[in-house]
């Protein structure tokens, strides 16, 4: 019976929500993961439970978190999009030089987001009609898009300010997107991940289109037979990540307020994936929720967090992530008696 | 010097300059992605217009030794002169010695290969830049503090050799003790949260030395929205345009430029005066300091 | 028939627990050497997780199975084998990527050193020798098990399991998917077999052959052994009141012929030249309220034509419902139209497997239950709920995974998912493979109740009974093409193989 | 039938040898795609099509396909390697360290392959009866191994020579496994490389083990209901992924000779999947040869090769790495009808 309720969770949440039902859940792994570790930080720094540091948590895994979003997404389709952190980049810099071209900041942004909807789409199309395994596909893009960025500004860094020529009417908005605080506390980036996280979770769980991406990585034929155009459910999930990992690239940006074509964003699939795949997510589609994905990337933002706090050394830091991300996954995997 | 007299030039490349023909210099930075590589390219180009030759500018995107030694090795046959700034001193230099021993003339910029065969090199000598920005550290802290060194790539030779300089400087002041280095990695929301958390973790620093361009702006950006610039002080490196107006606005107090354009137009000419039979010696490109007095004269260009 | 003897494996008191299942309580059944041994029982009554627990493949919560006369356990595929046990799943377990030569001597391969080379050619022999005993000596071995039919599969899997020469063979619904030739061929091995002293334990819905074919046979209901029968003069009737655990007065509606009662009505699909690999411009129509059964061999083109005319692949030539002509290749504007598929690999195509039961029975309808493109989950609910009263579909609860259903249970879903799109025209394919007797006649009431509705349904199968049971017009094809049409009384099995199988 | 053939051909050789079916087969797409670009670069450059360049090639991609080699096995049993990066750098330091604390060859090269071997191990048992997707745990042990090199050096470059404490008899041989040459033209990497490319050719097309590689890949269950030992077949696979991945680390160290934890192969898990991937693996398993392998490490090598003869400015060679992974994947999907 819990087998069955735990398995059932998996899918869009059909049966009704319950707390209990909610902690037998497949992310219940991850959670008491992520209790343990909130607990032992509390009691072993003084640092950890302020409000401050948590805020602080959360505008640093914000950026993350919102392309762990767009991941969820494209594994539950049963693809994958290893080309995230290069269109983080490039949408970022592709605003940033709008930005210090004088445009303002609407029109700058909205063409930031379409680089990310057009990476997507190619993303997709080849994936798809084009019939390339994904991981192929946008291992290419990752170069092709790293190669583009870097042609684009010719490798030199994009710094928004004034002095380059940015409209001073400009500058405190873009500001305020990336580095401002909320009623002077929440910090922004931290809301935007809020408002993605929940706007994708009504997507995902109570929508059409997310029972279809459920039904196209659970089995494209069977999706197939239903009238579902998989070709098309796939793309959009391609697409959604691509905004997503260029509305990160920009806010990271808004933040720094400076990007780098040959550094930002390098190496940042595997963390983005990581993320995803520890919250429940299987490369092999059809699995993963929002609330997974955010167990994930709150995991692995406290520990760093966390390591700093207790003064481990960054050597020791790099060895703990990697046991966290085993052990996070395995706490499900070996608490469940085998079931074949 | 001894190594100027070992070597013999390639009887292609003497063929070469007889004939008066134009000649080819490369020119191989070790990651041509960073922000220094145009200010590099362009004063090898300049350099090439001057000197009359041909100048390629190469190297790999992101520091890496096996891409730089790669191209190098392809690329052999068509060079008659190399200018390099090697990722690791170990590992380039049995490559510049077999250039060398190719016949082809080898010069270091930027960052130095002493233990290569290199004949001479352009540019600042790190560990006494490194030294300066540890001097320039124990003045702004008034001669006591907590020193945190930040550095992005804490592997790379002209950081260890920067560091090495640095804690040579503020050792030798009794009130300083350096509490770590911090190594940030690249990316630049990376480095920003490293220094965040590194500042969170060790609320006692008050001072952050950095060894380069790019984690400068991060340390002071981060005084400047934590409203620190009493408490903590920033030395760093370099003249990014956001460093610039941080030096500006007190955030960083001071800041070591290193001239890269004048690095890449001598690595070419050192290389161009020895085809010519002149003699050479190292360049030093000399270690320019800016604080917020005469930051001025940065800013206006 | 062996006399009373100490059977080769006893089990007793074999019980074995699936989350929210109990699905073996208890049993208790012997198996003598020599003796064909017949398990029965409606779907989901345990007969193929016993035979896992035989092959190693499960591990049983509690009872003992005795090999011999002494206690053994079974701790895996290969205990199994070295106790001289060798299995024929009902979920094939074939590589598909390797080749038919590779995959029947697999387990040879297994049984060698990892350090000595493949003998690639004596396995090919090998594989031939094996195929031949079939009657299949014209496949060649070096096909790739991806590019065979399920049938082929099937056979080569059979070939695989009979050349290693077991004291005990299972056969877990072997032939759910072989004509009734390749059949008829495979119960001869089973006899030869029978008369070498092996023990053949043979599970199968099909009653009739397990008549022909068992000495004795067991029949199981709810995970419990029921009773263990000889089989001498023992009725049909008899064995499906053991399996049901009551007379299923449904039996009595299967001998009806269905009243000629459509030739009026309107043509609601008519397919012109259609042409789609396996189908040569395939012409034919189906009138509304019509069961228009589709008969043919494996290799006819009767696999193909349910997707082709659904639109799963690419074809040419004019499909219409109701005059307005379905675009190729698009199964979305299929089901707009009035057409539904209940395709035949009910596993690979056919369910959402790791989804709901409730959303299997609404994907194939989303729009209808949904507003501003969100489920409306009250409507998908009640639906749900309507379509399973409806189906008779045994679930613990809506919210169930599919996957967890049994085989008839899923099959009625997926028949519940292409009556929520209100068909104009439902096309089955193999609608009742692996579906148990009782299952079976309530699916057939079910389909007459929808054609009676004015629905046109086309049921392709190969199992001649279900067509003569329920078409009204059966077409028959060959080489991609009709060979015959028969209608009303001239529908038996005679005509239909003769039409099937003319050269 | 075309089609047919194709795909038969894709399994261990089966069919007998000839030149045409060859031509037809899986690798046909990179073979021509490679052929295309040789063909180009001989007349576009004067430097590509001489001996001493085309060894060059050869040393330049010799590491990579050594891993890549290992890497068929991996992908062929239906798992997937990311820590080959890790465990490179790992490797080679550690023999580097033994070396200048003064142990002679061959015990320093032996334990350096050992720690290989105990990482893939762990690798295999995470992925089997650990019952985690391999691509968390090998993404976990990522992170580990790299964090544990980090440790055990200190952050510090190992530099093999003279001076740091390595042996003087020792220094020569080592230097010659990574340095020298074979006949006094041959890279010594090139002659690692075509010894393991030629066992491993023999054992996955002969032997038993490859045979249980490809069951094991194509189909678990199917493998394991025959009495194959899924789980040990797949650990050795890891294991041996593991070993070469040292013998990378170590010839990489002999080579430079200087290595270092922080930066020494750094996102080389990507550059080894790309290359097996081209060369025809697939993710799910069952598929993949040696053969498309070394044409898989070949195109990537002549490619980048010729971009630097070229002249092509650094960005665009990102781009175009890119284009080429993408066209030489496609080329095989595209020639082919769509077959479902
Ligand atoms: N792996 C499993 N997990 C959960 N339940 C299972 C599993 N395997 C079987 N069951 C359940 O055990 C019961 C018996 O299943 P089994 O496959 O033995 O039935 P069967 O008699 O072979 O049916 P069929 O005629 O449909 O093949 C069913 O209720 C089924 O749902
Ligand atoms: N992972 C699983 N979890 C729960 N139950 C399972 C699982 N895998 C299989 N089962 C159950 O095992 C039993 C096997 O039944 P199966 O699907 O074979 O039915 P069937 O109608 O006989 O199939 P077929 O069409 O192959 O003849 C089913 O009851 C199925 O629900
Ligand atoms: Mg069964
Ligand atoms: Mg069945």
């Amino acid at each position: 019976m819990a087998d069955a309720v735990r398995t059932g969770a998996r899918a869009p949440a059909t049966d009704r929500f319950t707390m209990a039902r909610l902690l037998r859940a497949r992310e219940a792994g991850v959670f008491i993961a992520l209790l343990v570790l909130c607990l032992f930080l509390s009691f072993a720094t003084d640092g950890f439970l302020t409000s401050l540091n948590l805020l602080n948590v959360g505008r640093q895994i914000s950026l993350l978190g919102i392309m762990a979003v767009g991941m969820t997404f494209v594994l539950i389709a049963g693809e994958v999009d290893l080309s995230v952190g290069s269109t983080y980049a490039f949408s970022g810099l592709a605003t940033g030089m709008l930005i210090i071209a004088g445009w303002t900041l609407l029109p700058a942004i909205g063409v930031g987001l379409l680089t990310g909807v057009a990476i997507g789409l190619i993303n997709g199309v080849l994936s798809t009609y084009g019939r390339l395994p994904s991981l192929i596909a946008t291992l290419g893009m990752l170069s092709i898009v790293r190669g583009a960025a870097l042609i684009l500004t010719n490798g030199q860094p994009v710094t928004v300010n004034a002095r380059n020529g940015a409209l001073p009417e400009v500058l405190p908005t873009f500001s305020f997107i990336g580095q401002g605080y909320l009623f002077t506390i929440i910090p922004m980036q931290l809301v935007f991940f809020v408002i993605v996280a929940v706007l994708a979770w009504i997507v995902l769980s109570f929508s059409n289109f997310g029972f279809r991406v459920y039904a196209v990585g659970g089995s494209a034929k069977a999706a197939r037979v239903s009238g579902i155009s998989v070709n098309k459910v796939k793309i959009s999930a391609f697409i959604l990540m691509g905004v997503l990992a260029a509305l990160a690239g920009i806010l990271g940006l808004a933040f720094l307020p400076s990007s780098q074509a040959g550094r930002t964003g390098l190496g940042l699939e595997l963390d983005v994936i990581a993320a995803t795949i520890v919250g429940g997510a299987s490369l092999s589609g059809g699995e993963g929720t929002i609330l997974g994905t955010i167990l994930g990337v709150l995991i692995i933002g406290v520990m760093r967090n966390g390591l700093v706090l207790l003064g481990v050394s960054p050597f020791v830091q790099e060895l703990m992530i990697g046991l966290v991300i085993i052990i996070a996954v395995g706490i499900d995997k070996w608490s469940t008696r085998r079931t074949g | 010097e001894s190594k100027l007299a070992d070597f013999t030039l390639a009887p292609r490349i003497k063929a070469k300059i007889d004939a008066g023909q134009p000649l080819d210099i490369y020119v191989s930075y070790h990651d041509v992605s960073n922000e220094f590589a145009p200010f590099m390219k362009a004063g090898v180009e300049r350099a090439a217009k001057e000197d009359k030759v041909g100048a390629q500018f190469i190297g790999p995107v992101g520091a890496d030794a096996d891409g730089q030694i790669s191209e190098i090795e392809t690329l052999m046959g068509k060079m008659d002169g190399l200018a390099i700034s090697s990722v690791s001193t170990d590992a380039l230099a049995p490559v510049i010695d077999r250039v060398i021993a190719a016949g082809i003339p080898v010069v270091t910029f930027n960052t130095d290969n002493p233990e290569s065969k290199r004949l001479a090199f352009a540019g600042q000598d790190l560990v006494q830049s490194g030294r300066e920005a540890g001097k320039l550290m124990a003045k702004v802290l008034g001669g006591k503090g907590k020193v945190m060194i930040t550095t992005i790539d804490a592997a790379a030779q002209w950081s260890l050799d920067r560091e090495k300089g640095a804690r040579e400087a503020l050792k030798a002041e009794s009130g300083i003790e350096v509490v770590s280095t911090l190594n940030t990695g690249t990316d630049p929301q990376k480095i920003y949260a490293a220094i965040e958390n590194a500042m969170l973790a060790n609320p006692s620093i008050s001072g952050v030395l950095s060894l380069e361009c790019c984690s400068t702006p991060a340390a002071g950006t981060w005084v400047e929205r934590n409203k620190a610039a009493d408490k903590v002080k920033v030395v760093g490196f370099d003249l990014l345009d956001q460093t610039v107006q941080l030096v500006q606005d007190g955030n960083v107090n001071a800041t070591i430029d290193q001239a890269p354009e004048k690095q890449g137009f001598a690595a070419v000419d050192l290389i161009v005066q020895f085809l010519k039979g002149q003699p050479i010696n190292n360049v030093d490109t000399g270690v320019g300091i800016y604080t917020k007095e005469n930051i001025a004269e940065v800013a206006k260009k | 028939m062996t006399e009373q003897q100490t059977p080769i494996v006893e089990i007793s008191g074999l019980t074995k627990r699936f989350p929210g299942v109990l699905a073996l309580d208890r049993i208790s059944v012997g198996f003598r050497a020599g003796e064909v041994h017949a398990v029965i029982g409606e779907n989901g009554a345990g007969k193929s997780t016993l035979m896992n627990i035989l092959a190693g493949d499960l591990q049983p919560d509690g009872g003992e199975i005795r090999i011999d006369g002494s206690r053994a356990t079974i701790a895996s595929p290969l205990a199994s084998r070295a106790a001289g046990i060798t299995v024929v799943y009902q979920e094939l377990a074939l590589c598909p990527t390797l080749t038919i030569a590779e995959n029947i001597m697999m387990s040879d391969m297994a049984a060698r050193s990892s350090l000595s080379f493949v003998p690639r050619d004596q396995m090919r022999r090998e594989a031939r020798a094996a195929l031949t005993r079939l009657g299949m000596g014209a496949l060649d071995p070096d096909t790739k098990v991806s590019r065979l039919s399920v049938a082929e599969m099937q056979l080569v899997e059979i070939a695989g399991a009979i050349r290693q020469r077991a004291r005990v063979l299972v056969l877990d619904e072997p032939n759910s998917a072989l004509s009734k030739r390749e059949s008829e061929r495979l119960f001869e091995i089973v006899r030869q077999l029978r008369g070498e002293d092996v023990t053949v334990i043979y599970v199968s819905h099909h009653l009739k052959e397990v008549l022909d074919l068992a000495d004795r046979i067991t029949v199981m209901r709810d995970g419990r052994t029921i009773e263990t029968i000889d089989n001498d003069g023992v009725s049909e009737d008899r064995l499906i009141r053991a399996m049901v655990g009551r007379d299923l007065d449904t039996a009595a509606q299967w001998s009806l012929q269905p009243e000629a009662r459509s030739d009026e009505a309107a043509i609601v699909l008519s397919v012109d030249k259609l042409t789609a690999p396996g189908l040569d411009r395939l012409s034919f129509h189906a009138r509304a309220g019509e069961i228009l059964g589709i008969g043919g061999l494996p290799d006819s083109g009767k696999d193909m034509l349910g997707e082709a005319l659904f639109g799963l692949c690419q074809r040419s030539g004019r499909v219409t419902i109701d005059g307005k002509e379905l675009r190729a290749a698009d199964p979305q504007a299929s089901i707009r139209n009035g057409m539904a598929l209940v395709p035949a690999d009910r596993r690979g195509a056919g369910a959402l497997l790791s989804m709901s039961v409730a959303n299997n029975v609404v994907s194939a309808s989303l729009p209808r239950f949904s507003m501003a493109g969100f489920m409306r989950r009250g409507a998908v609910r009640r639906e749900a709920r309507a379509q399973v009263a409806r189906l008779d579909a045994r679930i613990s609860h809506l919210g169930q995974k599919l996957a967890t259903l049994s085989g008839g249970n899923q099959q009625k879903i997926i028949l519940g998912r292409s009556l929520v799109t209100n068909p104009r025209v439902l096309v089955l394919h193999e609608p009742t493979r692996g579906v148990d007797v009782g299952a079976k006649a309530e699916i057939y009431a079910i389909l007459r109740g929808i054609a009676g509705e004015g629905v046109a349904v086309v049921m392709i199968s190969s199992e001649i009974p279900e067509l003569i049971m329920n078409a009204e017009r059966v077409l028959v094809l060959r080489n991609g093409g009709i060979s015959g049409e028969l209608t009303g009384a001239g529908i038996n099995e005679e005509a239909i193989l003769a039409r099937a199988m003319a050269s």
